[in-house]
């Protein structure tokens, strides 16, 4: 990477932390636990790296370091984003089960 | 697909995420912001299989296959009580995934000699990515309790914390002059596992929550390094969105504890909480009084308002269904139930919104400690289930108590408290409560979940 | 600019607007009018490509262009911020004569 | 200064600007907020004056001087019930600046021959911001009343409409093949001019806060494409930052007027209002019956509770100094004073805040709309002054109005209602307000000015 892609790279992470802040900021405390774990299985996007490195045919130490990122990754993002998806559908069920009966 | 298409999808994935993030604001958008999510992380998935440097789909069959069974089966068997171990292990695996991938990119085949705005993102992605790793894991063990809970501390651990800094520093020059050693690297890997392990092994286990919060910060940071590493702006954007949600998730449960992050990280808190405990346990016992759940639950039916106040005894017991039940009885007797929430009850953020939504109770009725406390005053009684530290009234009123000026939940203000627990024994901060001691106060003693069946039974007879 | 880097310039642009959006979405009504001409101030910024142009030594049209480019922006800063600090000030000064009594 | 260095500098500017955006969501911390995006505005300049490929200094210091004085002069004589068309003015110029440069790099000497990537922002640059130069002149000379404020409309214009978006996309075609055609360049500014000018005329002078709005919006967008064709970053994060704080005044404004932006641009709302104006004046006039000042004073002092109703009138009359000397009298009497401040009050957005701002009210007494309005049932009086649309019960009940569903101040439920207005005229909607029929109305004609100048010498006396 040049030194200027750099100061581009730079950019796009200063702008996201600050995206993040507004956007983090405004998760309520009772999803606090769904939060970290969903946002735990986002940052399992080093799955593309690992699915690059993977897929790139190497031989020996690169392609068994590629294999284990892989599977370690996808265990994260498969497995984040499972768990966050049944944790939410509890808090959503007894709002569902209402709206049976009163159309609420 | 070429690379401007690859990148165009990882864009839309990392709005994707953006959006997902922004509609976990409220539980009822918040199934459809994970959704949301997993979208985003598919585009990024399928752009990247779909790329021209893809040349094998073998391994990555390989790879991705036993990733998912193993992922999907955790997700599927953890208990809701075991949430946060489970948070701590995926944090740890995403942090190796983002040192891995960090680390091929120097030592691959082909690659041509980077330079230091290669390298110096490899090194910390090395670095930061294998800390939380082995970070996570002894949290997990902890939190397990596959090791013991106290926090561990030793002048030699301290001195070589001290040496592994200083190698880990040596090694990262050591890697700019020599950007593709393997040896450098697992070096540095080792080094920053070591740190990791001693970093986490001297805090005290009750301490694990905001442990994992930090290491959750961590792992996205790792992520954001590695995604300068290999210039890939997805990487950069999804690893800083984790780490700001993991900053301020720390920032939140240290100000609910009232302590700075400095001191949950390095000042060893939960240490000596094993001996207090005992002390206290000792001297407190006999001022108080023991009441029968049947005199618990003539009290309970004949309030108007009953506000509950879970804590980390809910978890232990499994108590939350029990108390759901508990709950429907006294409504139908024409009680107002309502739930007392603080933000760190328990042993991680959310810990009881989530335990009391598995038992379905509705959200509407959890309310946040600037909500319920003006209502204390009015309600008959308050029914503390394993919570201790949370609703101590020395937070407000002993200048000298360790968990002096924590915000507390004035339990203490209601008509009658009633409070079940085991023991005298003293919560996580392991000081003594004198609420148990007030002349208002009903200790029933007892395993929570045991008492609570109980108590539905005779309020169902009432 | 590469095709590549022009994703990369849209990266930065769409994270730029959910900044935007967070952080103005909580302006208050009451400074609406600041805002605007505050904000307005910062779109002069394009007064950094007519400072590269004015002093890149062009003749001719160019010139001419780029001069008049700086004089316009050059407007757009100076008299956005001040006038933004003009309207700003008059919000405060109540506050700061009651400071003066009640060290509010 | 080299690249890196530069482009650090402006990522620090961008970085500042933000910040300050942030402060301003308070007016505590505003003016440091403006203080911050000004620094990151000097840094941004300083550094691009330090960059290597500046090699004059002559026509910088001609064009930074005379753009300073100018633009300082204007900031400092402008009055405040004319900051509409200064801002209006201001957009139009950073609009400008922004085609100049864009265009300026396509035909540049030594510019190579720039690929669609360069071509398509700069037609963009070029098209919008020349588009938003004159829209803004064309608002200007409304709001000063250089030209009448009225819409203009005819099915000739319609035609050269359609026509010019016509030719305009045809020299964006032309612009890709020919990059470095000035003459295709100069027919697109020409085009996109005549658009601007087209798109406002057509729009009632009324109308025009949300135009400066939406032009506002435009400025930043055409600032965002000549950063994509500089391949600037501070620019494209200035330009969105702007952009969207554009696009959420134009909503929040629409959605006080209860109008779709299409509606606005399109519908010429503001075209019949001088006619249905008369009809309605000789129409309503007879069934009224004006009070004095002194009666009107009488009732003041004798409330508890008066609620002060500004609108654009106040504006016109200038007289937000003499309200705050009446509110301050009242006070005095130990009548309590406050302010309902209606969104879309006066002719822009927090327009009223501005002006009474200006005469040092307190910013905690400015109520809006959801606060205010369950206050007004216990209002003795509701003081209104040079409002009429925003106070109009029509709103609520008659479905066939066109204000119908526009929130409004709920004056007509104070005890008293005195409304301070020169006629019985209507205000920007052009319809009848029953409100001044109402026996609980006094109206007291006169310039707003003179009537509370009255007033105060009265409550005085009293
Ligand atoms: N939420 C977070 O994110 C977080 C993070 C870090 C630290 N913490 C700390 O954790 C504490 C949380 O406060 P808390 O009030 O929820 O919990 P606590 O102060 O730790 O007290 C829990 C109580 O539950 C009782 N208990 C345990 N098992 C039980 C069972 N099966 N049945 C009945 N009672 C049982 C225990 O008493 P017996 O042993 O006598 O039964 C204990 O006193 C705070 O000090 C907080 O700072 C929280
Ligand atoms: N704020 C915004 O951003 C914005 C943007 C676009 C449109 N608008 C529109 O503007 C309107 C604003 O409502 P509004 O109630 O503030 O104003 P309005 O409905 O336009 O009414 C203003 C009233 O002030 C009176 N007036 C004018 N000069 C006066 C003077 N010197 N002394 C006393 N009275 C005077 C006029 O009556 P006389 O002639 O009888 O004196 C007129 O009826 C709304 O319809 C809104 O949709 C606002």
């Amino acid at each position: 990477m040049s030194p200027e892609a750099l100061v581009g790279a730079l950019t796009v992470f200063v702008l996201a932390v600050f995206v993040g802040f507004e956007v983090i900021g405004r998760v309520p405390p009772t999803l606090h636990t769904p939060l970290m774990s969903g946002s735990n299985a986002i940052s399992g996007i080093t799955i593309v790296g690992a699915l690059l490195v993977s897929g790139a045919g190497f031989g020996g130490l690169a392609r068994w370091l590629g294999m284990a990122a892989l599977i370690l990754a996808t265990i994260n993002v498969v497995g984040g984003f499972l768990v966050t998806q049944r944790m939410l559908r509890m808090f959503t069920a007894r709002q569902r089960g209402r709206g049976k009966g009163t159309k609420s | 697909m070429s690379t401007v298409a690859l990148e165009l999808s990882y864009l839309a994935a990392a709005v994707l995420f953006i959006l997902g993030l922004r509609q976990l604001s409220s539980p009822k958008t918040a199934p459809k912001g994970n959704a949301t999510a997993a979208a985003g992380m598919l585009i990024a998935v399928a752009a990247t299989l779909l790329h021209q440097e893809i040349v094998g789909y073998a391994d990555i069959l390989i790879g991705v296959l036993v990733g998912s069974a193993i992922g999907a089966l955790l997700a599927a068997r953890i208990q809701m009580t075991a949430m946060p171990q489970l948070v701590a292990l995926f944090n740890g695996l995403g942090g190796a995934a983002s040192a891995l991938v960090a680390g091929t990119e120097v030592i691959r085949p082909g690659t041509v000699l980077p330079g230091p705005a290669v390298v110096v993102p490899v090194a910390l992605g090395v670095l930061i990515g294998t800390m939380t790793l082995t970070g996570s894991l002894v949290a997990f063990a902890k939190l397990q309790e596959l090791v013991p809970g106290g926090a561990i501390r030793s002048r030699l651990l301290q001195v070589i914390n001290v040496l592994m800094v200083a190698t880990a520093l040596v090694l990262c020059g050591a890697l700019l002059a020599q950007p593709s050693s393997l040896w450098v690297l697992a070096g540095l890997a080792l080094a920053a596992g070591v740190l990791g392990v001693l970093g986490v092994v001297g805090i005290g286990g009750a301490d694990m929550p905001v442990v994992i919060a930090f290491l959750n910060a961590l792992s996205g940071l790792a992520a954001s390094a590695t995604g300068f590493a290999l210039g890939n702006d997805v990487l950069i954007v999804s690893g800083s969105l984790v780490g700001a949600s993991g900053v301020i998730l720390t920032q939140i449960m240290c100000k609910g504890m009232n302590r700075s992050l400095g001191n949950v990280l390095f000042s060893g808190f939960g240490a000596g909480s094993g001996a207090a405990a005992g002390a206290a346990a000792a001297g407190g016992a006999a001022a108080v009084r023991g009441y029968s759940p049947e005199e618990a639950a003539m009290v309970l039916t004949g309030g108007q308002l009953v506000i509950i106040v879970p804590g980390y005894g809910l978890a232990v017991a499994q108590a939350q269904h029990t108390v759901r039940q508990l709950a429907d009885e006294l409504e139908k007797k024409g009680v107002e139930v309502l739930y007392a929430i603080h933000p760190v009850a328990g042993r991680m953020p959310g810990h009881m919104n989530v335990l009391l939504a598995e038992a379905d109770v509705d959200y509407e009725k959890l309310k946040d400690l600037d909500e319920i406390n003006p209502m204390f005053p009015q309600a008959d009684v308050a029914l503390v289930v394993g919570a201790n530290d949370v609703v101590n009234p020395l937070a407000r009123s002993d200048n000298s108590s360790p968990i002096h000026g924590m915000p507390i939940l004035d339990a203490d203000k209601a008509g009658t408290c009633i409070v079940l627990k085991r023991s005298m024994r003293p919560g996580f901060s392991g000081i003594d409560n004198p609420l148990y001691a007030m002349d208002r106060t009903m200790m029933v003693f007892g395993d929570a979940k045991d008492t609570l069946v109980e108590l539905v039974s005779q309020v169902k007879q009432a």
